[in-house]
């Protein structure tokens, strides 16, 4: 329990949240495995591993591997279908007091229509997250998030099926020339706010049976290498598009981490592989944010959202 | 309600002993929480590094022995093979140091309510966590026979306080420095017939040796697997392996949560590195 | 001095190097300096830092930050301008029996030309490499690497200068959405060889002072929390054009790091940000390069270019 | 010709001892091939953390004494702050350890032929190798007086020994625990009558006051400085500041090679950070 007077509460589109610290898509399961390590209440939010229209098995092993102050995956978006995840899963975290922002993802405009059709009529999800750095079967496997027109059609899709119900969360990658277009885009498609940095595409090679470690070759990098990437991204999008609230991700491992990436304009923070590091990071990072939120003088968090944007004084 | 759910510990865990067993380190952690409710065939996960290290991801260890109680309260043992970065890190680490564990992890070795005749498999440290199975299985008056197999002697994990758990043990080594010249599995290719169970811990080819002599005699294998994992507590899906489920449906599940003890019949060995044709959720 | 019977030259277009490991540019200086660790002339050549046609002050500090297993640069390309380079830091490497490639950048298509026209004339230099990961003044201060037209023209012009008198190395950047088809743009356009990756662009937030770390804001991100993306960029544009010399680089700190980015389809490796941790860097991994290539079996260092392509056997 | 050309040595150096003196470590390190060249002003570049570590870039420390002969061949010493992640790393480390260090760096002090009436401030450990300097000038037969600050008494380094180097020696902390309360600078505002020539080496702002009043009086002042450095050895470009040369003009100059000792009244001190209009390359 804190009893400072910091007011840390962070609003993504119409839905508020009493801290900024949520889980990262695929990095806590859907919640229940980490509520053995803090109640998941006391987190702003747990994201659930981005579900698609049916069961997936995902993608063979080797789906990971270490890489220097990171790790690479290609699970291949694993689960258990939206119809299991809203009967299952989602009442569960419900249940367990997890305020819970639905991740989803599609192969083509009309799964992720039919996936967000389904979301809006579930009780108890405060946002839609939209994932998508999915390949897009339709258009040569090319990602829709590194395409400005899929990007689009994306979210206009999922806005039409849940209107003003819920706030859409884009989701973006950056492996991209210019990831200000595309987060423009999405927002003009209807998007309430945005969520970034998904991994980088990388690749290992294992240098005993001189092929590529993963069964799918290349994989996403994540963890603390990529938090420059993380910050940038941030920083340029914030910039263009002040008002835009951006959940923040990318190699926080502490609340300093989560710091920056709040000076740099991110409204909330997911927590992603820390948590493989440790379980309790979540927690941690919510603590350890809000005693440098105090000792720099803030009393409100959002205050502190882009503050390295003002100019020196 | 909004409250934490019991499952596994993490704590800071005092390293009481290192000791180095042939090739490996035995490691004696004091792991009050852990300790207790920890049983046969469970591991933890320790991180590995300082805080600035660029190692980001934990290394599981097999839990040796449990102890509830003694002038450290709980401790537990683990034995490390130093191998890459992260298991040598370990290694080198000295009393007094303390780890960041989290356990106990994964399902247990499954006890028949019966007496029976078990045979127990291990594979080089994977011996380690046969031998409080056979303590707990010869308490339920069963017979134990135990084969234990390493590449050669250094790398043979049996202990001499071991040897009293067991009613037999038999060892080979593949360069014959210890025990029969070869591998584990020759030494009973059709000795299955006065055995009711197997419960095995070692290498991926071992095990599905093994599983593959198990069904021949109709006995029931229990592996203890050891895939690649990330977080070892069942957020990643980066573990995973096609087992068949009871209703004959192959589905890839999580080595850290639903194993690392699995029906070794169930498991597809063959398909590991794929996803078999017909899996739950395969692409179409 | 080895007693194996490798053979570990390597060819880039026309030019022929004993071994393949490189400086890489901005990261040895104009060699001088490293000559102090190693001879020069025992890598295979030195990849000068970046010149322009006019003395550059560079920009201001702080022009670095450590960041996870890497570091963020903003140097803005100090340096004394091409004429003094080839007056006074070509002939010393010459004399120093250095094999050197010169990299050189500019603002604008014309710069580049100019450039080439005075490295052309000039002896002593094994190849060119052209660093087109800079702001082009005349389209919007937009990154020449990141747009298929700039990079193309560029090329083409460097190549009018050039012609066939020296091998043309364009020097990629992974800032992009597809790295694969920037590399066939400045290929048809007449490069020989590619370089590959650029630092990736990143941002590191000050959390005292609550602004950007470096006074250029951004910076590019180098050292080995990058190597899987380099990885993955050699391992896709070798792919697409497996005849292509590339030189490989990114986060390369060990002869294991160095075979990796070999078996993705690095004819060469420049060695970068490792050379600031151990200044004997190029020359340790050489050797621990060769100790691999003959521990695998390997009689020809070429034979493991792209290796990690080959199907399983 | 191509051969190694001299200049500073890369060597894996055993640490002597470790000895904390106030909030500072006095290391000690065995480093032949170093010690015998270097002078005062010089420093080294030493890499933290263990192979897995995350942090790439060395730190650099000046050398506090370096003795060509004795026991252990030549030795360093050097004062280490712990500050962040790497200093901390380094103070932490234990005797017959060793270090990977490379030295001697950067210019030195320059020592005039004949005797001088010299003063040496000294900000925090910028003390440090002020006091080897102190013991060259006196052998020249200079007058030296040294004036010592830090914000407060732990943070002061003046040891017994090195008061038998200096004339004089004078203290001033911020919090007043030791010494005269205030800046060093307030310790001869209007005092550099009797002085021929100031060494300083310190914090910016210290340095940047004393060229303030050195160029008042007339007088020269030899500013170690401390700008963030990559690589220590001249090789990236980091850590430039703008210096004007002896024709007038402005440039970039890296404090690793051209540094880390400037003349103080040709630093651009209110540059820093900026490029100075009228510097040589400055963007039009
Ligand atoms: C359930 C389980 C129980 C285990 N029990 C033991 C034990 O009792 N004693 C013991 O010495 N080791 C055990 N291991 C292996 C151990 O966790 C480490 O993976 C192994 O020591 C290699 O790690 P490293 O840091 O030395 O190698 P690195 O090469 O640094 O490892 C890099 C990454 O690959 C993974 N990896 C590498 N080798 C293996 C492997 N053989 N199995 C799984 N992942 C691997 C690592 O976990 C790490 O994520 C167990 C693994 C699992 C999954
Ligand atoms: C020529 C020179 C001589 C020095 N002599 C000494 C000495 O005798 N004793 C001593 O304790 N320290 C000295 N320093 C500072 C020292 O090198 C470290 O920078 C400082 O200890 C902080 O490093 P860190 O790892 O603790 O901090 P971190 O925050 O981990 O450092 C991150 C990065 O910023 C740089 N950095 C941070 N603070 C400084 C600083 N004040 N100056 C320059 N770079 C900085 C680091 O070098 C590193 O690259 C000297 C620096 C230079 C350039
Ligand atoms: C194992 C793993 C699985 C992931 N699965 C998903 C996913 O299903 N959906 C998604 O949007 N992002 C997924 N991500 C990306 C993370 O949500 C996050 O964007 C990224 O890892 C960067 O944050 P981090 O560095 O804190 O991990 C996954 C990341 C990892 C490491
Ligand atoms: C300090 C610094 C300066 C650099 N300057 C240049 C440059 O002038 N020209 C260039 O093409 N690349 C430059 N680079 C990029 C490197 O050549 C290299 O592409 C990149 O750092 C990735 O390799 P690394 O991880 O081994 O450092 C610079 C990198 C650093 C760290
Ligand atoms: S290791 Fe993460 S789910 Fe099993
Ligand atoms: S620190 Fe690299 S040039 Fe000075």
């Amino acid at each position: 329990m804190s009893t400072s007077s910091l007011d840390f509460t962070t609003q993504l589109g119409t839905a508020l949240f009493p801290n900024p610290i949520l889980t990262a898509s695929g990095c806590a399961a859907n919640g229940k495995e980490l509520s053995a390590f803090f109640p998941l209440g006391d987190i702003g939010a747990v994201v659930t591993k981005s579900v698609m229209n049916h069961p997936r098995s995902g993608r063979a092993t080797p789906r990971m591997a270490e890489t220097p102050s990171g790790m690479l995956n290609a699970i291949g978006l694993q689960g258990p279908g939206i119809d299991n995840f809203l009967r299952e899963d989602l009442p569960w975290l419900v249940e367990h007091g997890a305020r819970t922002i639905v991740s989803i993802a599609g192969e083509s405009v009309e799964e992720f229509a039919a996936l967000s059709r389904k979301v809006r009529n579930a009780p108890g999800v405060s946002a839609l997250e939209v994932n998508i750095s999915c390949p897009n079967v339709e258009n040569r496997g090319l990602v829709f998030a590194c395409d400005r027109t899929s990007a689009r059609e994306v979210i206009e899709a999922v806005k039409r099926s849940v209107g003003n119900s819920l706030p859409i969360i884009a989701k973006l990658s950056p492996d991209v020339t210019d990831i200000v277009s595309i987060a423009e885009e999405v927002i003009s498609a209807g998007a309430d706010g945005l969520a970034m940095i998904n991994t980088l595409l990388g690749m290992v090679i294992n240098t005993e049976t001189m092929r590529p470690h993963l069964a799918n070759k290349t994989g996403g990098l994540s963890g603390p290498a990529i938090r420059p990437v993380a910050v940038r991204a941030i920083f340029q999008v914030h910039q263009a598009m002040p008002k835009v609230p951006i959940v923040g991700m990318g190699g926080v491992l502490t609340g300093n981490d989560a710091f920056e990436l709040v000076l740099a304009g991110a409204s909330a923070i997911s927590i992603g592989t820390a948590t493989f590091h440790d379980p309790s990071a979540p927690i941690r990072i919510k603590q350890e944010l809000e005693e440098l939120l105090n000792s720099r003088g803030f009393t409100r968090f959002s205050d502190a959202v882009g503050y390295a944007h003002r100019s020196q004084s | 309600m909004n409250e934490k759910t019991s499952g596994p510990v993490q704590a800071e865990c005092e390293i009481i002993s290192n000791r180095k067993v042939g090739a490996y380190h035995h490691l004696t952690l004091a792991a009050p929480g852990i300790a207790e409710v920890a049983r046969p065939g469970n591991f933890v996960a320790i991180s590995v590094g300082d805080s600035r290290t660029s190692m980001l991801l934990r290394r599981s260890f097999a839990i040796y022995q449990a102890t509830s109680r003694g002038p450290f309260g709980g401790t537990i043992e683990i034995i490390v093979a130093p191998h890459g970065d992260g298991s040598t890190w370990i290694a080198q680490r000295v009393a007094h140091e303390r780890l960041n564990v989290i356990g106990p992890l994964g399902n247990a070795f499954k006890i028949p309510k019966d007496p029976v005749r078990a045979l127990l498999v291990g594979g080089g440290y994977g011996s380690a966590p046969l031998f409080p199975l056979a303590e707990l299985l010869r308490q339920k008056n069963s017979r134990v026979e135990m084969a234990v197999g390493a590449s050669s002697a250094e790398r043979v994990f049996a202990p001499v306080e071991g040897k009293r758990s067991v009613h037999s043990l038999v060892i080979a080594t593949e360069d014959g420095t210890l025990g029969s010249k070869g591998r584990v599995t020759d030494l009973f290719d059709n000795a299955l017939t006065n055995i009711d169970i197997v419960y095995a811990c070692g290498p991926m080819g071992m095990l599905k040796a093994l599983s593959v002599i198990g069904t021949a005699a109709g006995v029931t294998v229990q592996c203890a697997v050891e895939e690649s994992m990330a977080c070892g507590i069942g957020l990643c899906m980066t573990c995973v392996l096609p087992v068949r489920d009871k209703e004959g449906v192959i589905k890839m599940l999580r080595s850290c949560v639903e194993g690392p003890i699995f029906d070794g019949a169930a498991v597809q060995w063959d398909g590991i590195g794929t996803i078999p044709p017909g899996t739950y959720g395969a692409p179409k």
